[in-house]
């Protein structure tokens, strides 16, 4: 769209916002009314709150025992004392986690450091898990909660590097994963069997928005930012982009969004830092 | 009654070299700091830590080399700090072996503890390289030939559900930790605990123990505490040491009490990055100080100020956090 | 949102014959009484109890042929009365199959089904006929094919312990009610629970359960019960029915707002001797009122009054109890 | 003793207390200082808070929920909220339960409504199982009690019905169990194996006071209430008694926990009437 014609119509424009901007708002329009909503630390953060300050009635849980937060100053972290503001349970994580494994949750947010085309996601090591090149934090509740939930949408940085055909170690299950003890690769379904609850439906990242295929478990595009250059999404992934989906550009944000972000959600710039 | 009431210096004795820990808090949150420079002014090594998840405290006693068994899910510094440098460093020059399991799987493991049963199953994190039996590290390491009763025959086992025919549960071992050390935001004389805002795991932590450590922000009378007693986490015959120590768990953050200190975090970690940095940093922030006391004077007063909580909201609002 | 609230009437018709139920409380105590009589004037029947103990509630419900299947470890009235006649009768006439657990077992088995897995594994009560397997009742009545889904194949199981040698374990199977009616002190109107003194299994129960309907002394703001998210038992979105029911828990008593009524349940406890008997009680005490109100008005304002708790004690410094 | 001498050593006279009151004391002398008590509802309650007030610092556990109750007030049953007073934690069944298994449990007191030589009770059935002649309430939590802690106390009503050779059912178990799933008869501690940590130390009936020897499971009297004769005894059993190591009369109650039992414990007379 042509910058005026966008203004006209409430979205900014590309000059108008930054990566993390968008991936907040793309990661926000996920949610759908009265889900619960499970949300790791940083721009799942951003994304939950502003869902909620936009008016989904979606309740959230963080992972350290916080059950339905209505959190006024933003969390740095989930054991932040930000994020017992207003919710209905504090509690510890056997509780969250006991409801996580019941069934209970909707949708998760979370990030990931690398992810291959089947959505499995890596945050423990870069090289040989027996001889690493680096270590990296470990899975946290990561794997749990996406392996648990019914959808999963990952929120991460796109480098050629951090978007493998297949990654080091699979921290957190995608569609296509390893069946222990056996270690067979199978489809996530036959994995899970009857606790089979859903997957990743979408990763988010700073250039494109992505889907997956659940029968053959592949990722493929749905939208591509604006001002991101097909060559340029191709150039940044580790293995060939399947585009034959593309439904085109991704929708900015609203600067009804950016307000919600950079006045209520973030207004000390925890997470985000305004485009000057 | 027996007078559990003791020095910080007295109940980091009474931890042993060799022993295996565990703690109150999660990631940077509510760690039992204070006991952690005393520990590595003390020179504790040898330790095996189990933890439902890990954090700076580890970092520094990892760093100090203090550690060699890390049992966890995740290390790391949150917003502060993304690589774990010194668990980086002493796994490749094998000084550490580190044992991953999932959060889902590290809490069944120190619940199993807590009650007092050998497993629990659980149906989370199928599928992925946790359960790869060839990363099972202290089976490769010799550890898991049932000498060490800290140190489950298996890592994981997988069972067949007989009930309603749902297929191969995932049983986790307990975790049998020596010791708990707990950071409270208050205790009783007697040793009932109370913790405020999120509990994390530290009921099962400090359950799953052996023997309980409770450093306390405030030592309170009994009598307050068992005014409310569903507001309270452990019951005085659980807990065996308890020190007053204010602002004992800077620089992670107490609910109620003072925010993180974020910049001082940042700046362990940039030290962390390799051994002399580090080397400076303990010795400027640890062996370069003789008590809790003389660290908090070095800190100064304005500073932990600007971190105090507010009354009402239970974090600072005074804190700078972010750009702005 | 949507709205939960609705009365006492709409909230039982939710129940349907036939359906798994699990209620709050404790024996005598925090029972969901004003729904239990309002399941006997609908008509409830062919019900499947499972629950952690039974006691008054369910002798009620035995009595007025509601239930088919009674699983659980206790039954009866306390003090007032230690026969469980209403069960007795019905388990000699073949209405009813009665599965006998242990505490433990059963706590266990609701926990199961709280956290989402088939089975909790426990050492308690090895060598009692709690485990002979002569007496899996549900399976002698052939409801263990797998066909029902709220009845495991197996009454147990035995399994080794892979971990650190200990022996072998007794599995017992989740509970999977498909509804959990809870009397508490207090409800938000979004369904935010609070419960007060002991909370005996209820988390467990509400969590195990598919539907959860809450009956509460009195509805109060949401923004109330978040000030001090601590003392909240469930949250919101666990919760399908709100209804306030000041005194909804008579004759069985709730921390902070009245006794058991001691004399009220001996009455039904020997009238339950006999059919004759317990019909007439029946028709003087549920069918003979129309709603929980008359009920109340029948019971007379000065009786209700001494039990009414003590603000600070939390129970009633006003009833008789004993000889004196 | 003579009645003139007892009163003079503090000690009350057979016309002064009802069997009651010598089961509360008899049981109440079993707590050692610093234990963690675990109490049923009824006599239990009255042992263990005469204990408790006579300076005892023993801890007493409530199965409903309470931990280190300080009651003022006597509760009726462990449900009560005459438990939570001056508690340390008002939780629920789960955490208490847990902590029996986890071995934190130092002492029981339990009742009963029969036993058996190896001190087998039952609390379910009389009669066959499968065709019972009268259904009791069941086991609660006297299985799980007394299985998991380290001594157990059973105080109960002596008849020849309710003290057999062997009983009906085995609820709660004693030295002689069942072993599942065999159904094999075996020592309690090949039957706990490693979990194994101790059984029922002393049955107190309104009769006697017996103990268990424990390599044979057997129990033995270990005295014998004053007023209480032998073949009296031996009457309201219904399987021959070992007397061989019976080292006389049980000591009467004094006067001062008499007077606490009926002044502070149990003013209201919940469980006690004063023999008149």
């Amino acid at each position: 769209m042509e910058k005026a014609l966008m203004q006209r119509e409430g979205y900014a424009a590309l000059d108008e916002y930054t990566s993390a901007d968008l991936l907040a708002v793309a990661a926000a329009r996920e949610v759908r009314e009265e889900e619960v909503v499970f949300a790791g630390t940083g721009l799942p953060m951003l994304a939950i709150m502003l869902a909620q300050v936009s008016g989904t009635s979606c309740k959230v849980i963080y992972e350290a025992g916080t059950i339905e937060s209505q959190s006024r100053s933003l969390p740095s972290s989930v054991g932040d004392p930000r994020c017992v503001t207003g919710c209905s349970i504090a509690s510890g994580l056997l509780d969250v986690f006991d409801q996580l494994q019941r069934g209970r949750i909707d949708l998760a947010f979370l990030g990931g450091a690398e992810i291959d085309q089947y959505g499995n996601v890596n945050t423990t090591v870069i090289g040989d898990y027996l001889h690493p090149d680096v270590r990296f934090p470990g899975s946290g509740g990561n794997s749990d909660i996406n392996s648990l939930s019914k959808r999963t949408v990952f929120i991460m940085l796109q480098e050629k590097r951090r978007f493998k055909e297949q990654v080091d170690y699979i921290t957190s299950p995608g569609w296509r994963v390893r069946h222990w003890p056996s270690g067979e690769w199978v489809h996530r379904r036959r994995a899970y069997g009857q606790k089979f609850a859903g997957g990743p439906t979408a990763v988010i990242t700073n250039m494109a928005v992505y889907r997956f295929d659940e029968e053959s478990g592949r990722m493929y595009v749905d939208t591509i930012h604006p001002g991101v250059a097909k060559d340029m999404l191709q150039e940044n992934a580790g293995f060939p982009l399947d585009f034959s989906r593309c439904r085109g550009e991704t929708v900015p944000p609203t600067y009804e969004e950016l307000d919600i972000l950079y006045q209520v959600v973030d207004p000390e710039g925890v997470f985000l830092a305004k485009k000057s | 009654m027996q007078d559990k009431q003791c020095s910080l210096k007295e109940a980091v004795q009474m931890i042993s070299n060799g022993s295996t820990l565990t703690f109150s808090g999660f990631t940077i949150w509510r760690r039992p700091m204070a006991v952690i420079f005393e520990m590595i002014r003390q020179g504790k090594n040898n330790l095996h830590l189990i933890e439902v998840n890990s954090g700076s405290h580890s970092e520094m006693l990892i760093g100090a080399g203090a550690v060699s068994i890390w049992e966890s899910c995740w290390i790391g510094h949150e917003l502060y700090g993304k690589v774990p440098y010194c668990l980086d460093r002493k796994m490749k020059s094998g000084d550490i072996t580190a044992e991953d399991y999932s959060h889902q799987h590290i809490l069944y493991r120190m619940q199993a503890g807590a009650a007092g049963i050998p497993y629990m199953p659980t149906w989370a994190s199928r599928g992925t390289d946790i359960l790869n039996p060839e990363y099972d590290m202290l089976g490769k390491a010799g550890l898991r030939d049932g000498q060490n009763p800290r140190i489950p025959r298996q890592k994981y086992a997988f069972v067949s559900d007989p009930f309603y025919g749902e297929g191969e549960m995932i049983l986790v071992p307990a975790a049998r930790p020596d010791v708990c050390i707990i950071h409270a935001q208050q205790a009783g004389e007697e040793g009932t605990v109370r913790v405020m805002g999120q509990t994390f795991s530290d009921a099962q932590a400090a359950k799953a123990a052996d023997k309980v450590i409770v450093i306390a922000e405030e030592i309170v009378p009994e009598s307050y505490l068992r005014e409310e007693p569903d507001r309270n986490l452990l019951p005085s015959y659980l807990v065996d040491a308890v020190v007053e120590v204010p602002w004992g768990a800077y620089p992670t953050g107490v609910y109620g009490y003072y925010d993180v200190d974020g910049a001082f975090l940042r700046e362990f970690a940039s030290a962390s990055k390799n051994e002399a940095s580090l080397e400076a940093w303990f010795g400027e922030w640890v062996y370069g100080v003789e008590s809790h006391e003389e660290f908090l004077d070095k800190l100064t007063v304005s500073h932990l100020m600007s971190l105090k909580a507010n009354g009402y909201h239970k974090y600072s609002t005074r804190v700078k956090r972010g750009v702005k």
